[in-house]
């Protein structure tokens, strides 16, 4: 009973499918993935920002949104009808759009940020035989589109003849060209050991267990550690605190769609906390094992229960992060892009091949893990004194 | 075979070692290059001890002397392998015994000497690298490394004698030297080559197949050569020439005296006790050789031709030089023919006596004659630099230790009887030469030579030691660039100190002591080379030819020293102007001494006028014979250039030039394309494509 | 062969059109873009799958963002108000003309291509990859190598020459 | 009209645009685009002639492609670092106004 609650969505899909001609079948099963994708996530984006709003609020020793609740009658679910307002409000804005503007460009950029974001979800497996297209080379697939939403920035940036708008896109750009690169590197040695680019093949390769604990990527030495590099990566590819120059309040006002209002507004915000957790989606299928549960008498439940509840906890971490780290100076993120993440990842992937060479027998832990504490404590340390951080000292006034 | 033998060659290395560490060190560090050179000394000597202990253990037996070779390849020419090694032997042990405990003892006495020298280090390292080549000398087993070491120490003195090159005639005198010596070594070159043609083998003893032993001998006895002469003979002559020149005998003696230029303590050592003795020791060494096929004399003496002339040889340089000692005013010039003449007594000794008799007169004057130069160059020391024997006088009164065992060295040298070891090993060639069955001659020869020993001897110290100091202090002053401390020194000689005086004593102990082995009541010294048994009677002593013998050689050297008192002791000379006793007496013959029989100068108008005329012969035939030829290729070579000139100027250059200008003209239109746009460049590439294709295609279709 | 591709083709050739004839850089380069995602999409529907990721990967995800970087570095991101057009533009049009005239005379007339047409072959990531390793593993050991020289050339290319008052000051 | 033709026509018109690009606009950036372009015909022609060719399964075209790839990301870098150094020397990109050797 649990496995026909598991595979719900697909027999649904099959049932519908059932009364349409042969002819129209792969539009329609394909236009009913994108319905559902395009259903869910505005939702779960929806009470994300109520989560992070009140999260926030938390931390900061203060009341998130806490009144509004269903409209129209007096349920107020502790304010997690905010979203709705919010919503309603952002929507019917006055869209302004600046004279000096190049028109078109300013109005395409939301438009084509949104797209290869919506696009990326089509390889993520969200559970067990839930793929919109299971592409051979998927996981290339995914980062080719996610490569497209830098043009978009771009364009907004450019497009809004904005000096603040222009440096927070250029900001924007560097940042997310630098970061895809230990992305990549790190997402590598999974592909390294099973041996696919298909992400449904990547789940299915963690998805056993032994003494009850499941076999994800994260559990090994070189996993962890793409694991933390793949995470950080993506913090600074969604534009997240600590990464969140491009736009940093404080310096720029709201970076690159300083001049956006109203509905482009809103889809940029709901194109930036897509692609947050398009690209979370594909962290959990890397290394925390996609839909699969992480000890063996949990599989009873679901997995898309497990894609989603992993998806929630990452983005709490998130939200966490970025309530308590200050923002980094645009030299420290280069530096630590360049010269601490990008080596790691590359010393990562020797070590991946070790790990696959040296076969099952246990001194592969210790090596493989010896190799990389080494190499963490020799880059960080160069970092550090290459960087003059250390101890801060503080000087006083007489 | 027991170790000695076979770590023999260390004797020779530690010396050279230490010049090695010496040369490559950075200049002021006196102590360790003095400490190292004696250092050295001091172990060679322990060394060489235990080889002479080695020796005397298996002395005696009728089997001969104890004698062990080590020998392995070096080199291979030809076919075979060249092997060089080492021999040891009691010849080799004496001499190792003599050359590094004298070279010891100078060296200590020239710390004192060099004290204020500049080069001090540069000196030591000569010392060290010529105590190197002299002892390989002495252990070589080999005519090729002998020859080697050999070529070493006549490099050493070289260096040595011009130690002060700042001084002309110091340079002149090593150029000589060495040039002289080089004249003998040719003849040794060609006698080594020679052998090794005649035996296949340079090695002296290798077990039956050396060079010096009856099988090779005997095969060389049989052929002959120019005149009927042995190979043998022949050989050996050549490799006596060699000798000759390093022992400074008649005829290239003349570098010997002129070597006196350099610092005294070299002359002690190199000119006087070890490097000249070389000459000797190598006779010595190839006796057989020269002994080859001896018809026996009275007495057990080789006779043969070789053998002859070196007597000859050494008698005519004794009485020659001697004779020239008489005249000279230079103290350590003295010494230095007195060298020359004791050489020829060995000389004598060894073609008359054999080499014990030989040996034992070059051990014992080895020990005196460098007492002798140290002695003088302390008193040259207290005299500040001063030579010259007339400047002199009365210094007994100012250093006694010197005066007492520089008398010594001159009784010992003059053969004073009985205590002194000079008169045993004279009398020893003196008897042998009386014996000798060819000719009396040289006996006579060397009897005058005694008496001239002892004369020009007494003469020298009367003028030194007695009488009243007659360098004057306002001109002495002058020769005081050596020693800036001194100008603190009163201008009164003074005792040199102790690191000077101390090997002077020793030397002088050994000096009376060393008689002793060789008397013919107790001719241990002879035995022991031989190894036959030693016997102790007096009887021998008594035996008439002997006693009377030795009766009439004192009587001689009294006579020499009685001349000498009575001319120069009782009245002595007041300034140092005054002319010479002898010479109010006999100028001319007094002339001719002093100018040591003008031998110089009749080298100067026979050999080098010859030289100089060759020298002009080839400048003349350079310049106009082939010279000329040269002249009239290259004027060949202007012609034919100028006929290419022209042909390329009117030729080949109308065609070159029509060429250049079309060159250049595409290159004008070419440059106008070349505009630097660089979409020119890729329209024109493009237009290029274009062609391609229609190529392609047309081609494809035709 | 399908109208998808006909489309894409068509916005392929008219989107390289545009990037060769706008006038401001900027809008050449957007153009530029699409012209590649085109040209990808063109590989998708050609069943190069891999080619096609990489083309987009490449050419949007980072050739793009270079030109545009360049474009803002050398303060060419306005409209000029100068000519756009090189001196003697037009012969390069003549010849560029002339070019396609030719090629496309060359492949309609030519009796060497094949007529029938073959079915999609199958070809996965694995293919490729292996294919890679093993038959291809030196071009891609030169590959590599390329890419590296062609970086550390370019990083020393842009590099802003040092000005000569940074010398005087002192060491550290 | 065979479908191999149809894409080389469509490479060889892509190509023709790239080479008038390159050969006429003054820009060096856009004279790059223009032979990024004609490099991307190329590679069409490569993808097209390995689908409608002889032999698909031997990967000689893709291989082809994926390394001109990658050549043309090193080409790109290094010619948009030249341009940005033309820049910086000349004072602008303008290619029909860097034509001296000496600068």
């Amino acid at each position: 009973m649990f496995e026909k609650l598991d595979q719900i969505f697909v027999t649904l899909k099959h049932l519908v499918l059932g009364y349409v001609p042969e002819a129209l079948q792969p539009l329609v099963s394909a236009l009913l993935s994108v319905t559902l994708i395009l259903a869910v996530f505005p939702g779960i984006f929806a009470i994300v920002t109520i989560f992070e709003r009140k999260g926030i609020g938390r931390i900061q020793n203060r009341y998130g949104p806490n009144r509004v609740g269903i409209p129209f009658t007096n349920i107020r679910l502790c304010g997690f009808g905010q979203f709705i307002p919010d919503g309603i409000k952002s929507l019917t804005k006055e869209d302004i759009v600046p004279r000096a503007a190049d028109k078109v460009v300013h109005f395409l950029a939301p438009i084509v940020m949104l797209i290869p974001v919506l696009l990326a979800y089509a390889v993520l497996p969200f559970g067990r035989n839930m793929t919109v297209a299971d592409f051979d080379a998927g996981l290339l697939f995914f980062f080719a589109v996610g490569g497209a939403v830098e043009i978009s920035v771009f364009m907004a940036g450019w497009s809004s003849r904005n000096k603040y708008s222009l440096l927070g896109a250029m900001r924007a750009i560097a940042q997310m060209v630098s970061y895809e690169i230990p992305l990549i590197l790190s997402a590598v040695t999974v592909v390294m050991i099973v041996g696919s680019l298909k992400l449904v093949d990547i789940v299915a390769a963690q998805n056993h267990y032994s003494f009850g604990i499941a076999h994800w990527y994260v559990f090994t030495p070189w996993g962890l550690v793409g694991c933390i590099l793949f995470f950080i990566a993506s913090l600074a590819e969604s534009n997240r605190s600590p990464f969140d120059l491009p736009e940093a309040e404080s310096e720029i006002i709201a970076g690159y769609f300083t001049e956006y209002s109203g509905f482009k507004f809103a889809l940029f915000f709901l194109g930036e906390y897509l692609g947050m957790f398009a690209i979370i989606g594909l962290g959990i299928t890397l290394f925390l094992g996609g839909w699969t549960s992480p000890v063996s008498f949990l599989t009873w439940i679901p997995s898309y229960v497990w894609f989603v509840t992993k998806m929630i906890a990452i983005v709490f971490v998130f939200i966490w992060i970025r309530a308590t780290l200050p923002r980094l100076r645009m030299d420290q993120l280069m530096n630590l892009a360049w010269k601490l993440m990008l080596p790691l990842a590359l010393i990562n992937i020797v070590v991946a091949g070790i790990w696959h060479f040296m076969g099952s027998d246990w001194q592969r832990w210790l090596v493989c893990a010896a190799i990389i504490f080494g190499a963490y404590i020799v880059l960080g340390r160069g970092l550090m004194q290459h960087q003059k951080l250390g101890k801060r000292t503080y000087r006083y006034a007489e | 075979m027991i170790w000695i033998v076979k770590n023999l060659w260390l004797i020779p290395a530690l010396p050279l070692v230490a010049a090695g560490i010496i040369s490559v060190n950075k200049q002021p560090k006196r102590k360790l290059a003095a400490s190292l050179a004696i250092g050295s000394m001091v172990l060679g000597f322990l060394l060489s001890l235990c080889a002479f202990a080695a020796t005397l253990g298996h002395g005696g037996g009728e089997h001969g002397a104890f004698r062990e070779v080590f020998s392995f390849p070096w080199l291979q020419f030809g076919g075979q392998w060249m092997s060089i090694g080492w021999v040891l032997d009691p010849l080799t042990a004496v001499m190792l015994m003599m050359v590094t405990f004298v070279g010891m003892l100078i060296f200590i006495f020239s710390v004192g000497y060099m004290a204020h020298d500049v080069n001090f280090m540069r000196f030591f390292c000569f010392l060290a690298l010529f105590a190197s080549g002299m002892l390989g000398v002495v252990i070589a087993n080999n005519l090729l490394l002998l020859f080697i070491s050999w070529e070493i120490v006549g490099l050493t003195s070289y260096l040595l004698i011009g130690f002060w090159y700042h001084k002309p005639s110091a340079a002149a005198a090593a150029k000589k030297a060495f040039i002289t010596t080089r004249i003998g070594d040719l003849g040794l070159l060609i006698g080594m080559v020679w052998l090794y043609a005649e035996t296949g083998t340079l090695n002296f003893y290798e077990g039956g197949k050396g060079c010096l032993e009856s099988g090779a001998l005997a095969q060389m006895l049989t052929h002959a050569t120019i005149g009927g002469m042995a190979v043998s003979t022949a050989i050996g002559l050549l490799i006596f020439l060699g000798a000759v020149g390093k022992s400074g005998q008649l005829p290239l003696h003349v570098w010997l005296p002129d070597a006196m230029e350099g610092p005294t303590p070299v002359s002690a050592l190199i000119h006087a006790a070890t490097m000249v003795a070389a000459g000797v020791f190598l006779v010595a060494r190839v006796y057989p050789l020269m002994a080859a096929g001896a018809l026996m004399g009275e007495h057990g003496v080789p006779v043969t031709t070789s053998l002859t002339i070196v007597t000859w040889i050494g008698a005519l340089t004794a009485i020659f030089a001697a004779s020239i000692a008489v005249a000279q005013n230079d103290i350590k010039r003295i010494l230095a023919y007195s060298t020359v003449s004791q050489l020829g007594y060995m000389m004598m000794g060894l073609g008359v006596g054999g080499v014990a008799v030989g040996m034992f007169h070059l051990i014992t004057h080895a020990f005196f004659k460098a007492l002798l130069f140290l002695g003088s160059a302390s008193v040259i020391h207290g005299c500040h630099e001063e030579q010259d024997i007339r400047k002199m006088g009365g210094i007994r009164k100012y250093m006694p230790i010197t005066f007492a065992v520089y008398a010594v060295g001159m009784l010992a040298l003059a053969g004073f009887p009985l205590f002194f070891s000079g008169f045993w090993s004279k009398d020893e060639i003196l008897h042998a030469a009386h014996g000798w069955s060819v000719s009396q001659v040289p006996f006579y020869l060397g009897c005058a030579g005694a008496l001239f020993t002892a004369f020009y001897m007494t003469r020298q110290v009367a003028l030194v030691f007695f009488g009243s100091y007659r360098g004057h202090p306002e001109e002495s002053s002058h020769g005081h660039f050596a020693h800036s401390h001194s100008s603190s020194h009163s201008h009164d000689p003074h005792e040199s100190p102790a690191v000077m005086t101390v090997p002077l004593v020793i030397l002088a102990g050994f000096a009376i002591l060393l008689g002793v082995i060789g008397t013919p009541a107790w001719p241990w010294f002879e035995t022991y080379l031989n190894g036959h048994h030693v016997e102790f009677d007096l009887g021998k002593l008594t035996a008439s030819g002997t006693l009377t013998l030795m009766v009439s050689s004192s009587l001689i050297v009294f006579t020499g020293l009685g001349l000498g008192v009575w001319l120069y002791g009782k009245r002595q000379r007041k300034t140092a102007g005054e002319q010479d006793v002898l010479e109010a007496f006999q100028p001319a013959i007094f002339k001719v001494l002093q100018n040591k029989y003008y031998i110089d100068e009749l080298y100067e108008v026979t050999v080098i006028r010859f030289n100089a005329f060759a020298a002009w012969l080839c400048d003349f035939a350079d310049k106009w014979i082939f010279g000329g030829a040269v002249l009239v290729v290259s004027y060949l070579t202007l012609g034919f250039a100028w006929l290419y000139r022209l042909t390329d100027e009117y030729f080949v250059n109308l065609g070159f030039d029509a060429g250049c200008d079309s060159i250049r003209g595409g290159g004008g239109f070419l440059s106008k394309l070349h505009a630097g746009r660089v979409q020119t460049y890729l329209r024109i590439i493009g237009v290029a494509l274009v062609m391609l294709i229609l190529f392609l295609i047309w081609g494809r279709k035709a | 062969m399908s109208l998808s591709f006909l489309i894409i083709a068509f916005v392929t050739l008219f989107a390289a059109a545009a990037a060769m004839s706008l006038r401001n850089l900027v809008h050449c380069s957007l153009a530029f873009v699409v012209a590649f995602a085109g040209l990808a999409a063109l590989y998708l529907n050609l069943d190069a799958q891999f080619v096609g990721f990489a083309q987009i990967l490449v050419y949007v995800g980072a050739i793009a963002i270079l030109i545009v970087f360049a474009i803002l570095l050398t303060r060419s991101g306005d409209t000029p108000n100068e000519a756009v057009l090189a001196p003697g533009w037009f012969y390069g049009i003549a010849v560029s003309a002339v070019v396609f005239t030719l090629l496309g005379w060359a492949v309609l007339s030519s009796s060497a291509l094949p007529k029938e047409v073959s079915s999609a072959p199958q070809t996965t990531v694995k293919n490729i990859g292996e294919a890679l390793m093993n038959k291809y593993v030196l071009p891609l050991e030169i590959i590599g190598l390329l890419l590296t020289a062609a970086m550390i050339g370019a990083v020393i290319i842009a590099l802003k020459e040092p000005s000569k008052t940074d010398h005087s000051g002192r060491k550290t | 009209m065979t479908p191999l033709q149809i894409c080389l026509l469509v490479s060889a018109l892509l190509f023709a645009i790239g080479f008038a690009g390159a050969v006429t606009r003054r820009h060096a950036i856009l004279a790059l685009v223009g032979i990024e372009l004609m490099l991307n015909a190329a590679n069409l022609n490569f993808i097209v002639f390995w689908r409608f060719g002889a032999h698909p399964e031997a990967l000689t075209g893709v291989m082809f492609v994926i390394f001109s790839i990658a050549i043309a990301a090193a080409e790109a870098a290094v010619g948009l670092a030249l341009v940005i150094a033309i820049y910086r020397h000349y004072k602008t990109s303008n290619l029909d106004e860097v034509k001296d050797l000496k600068g």
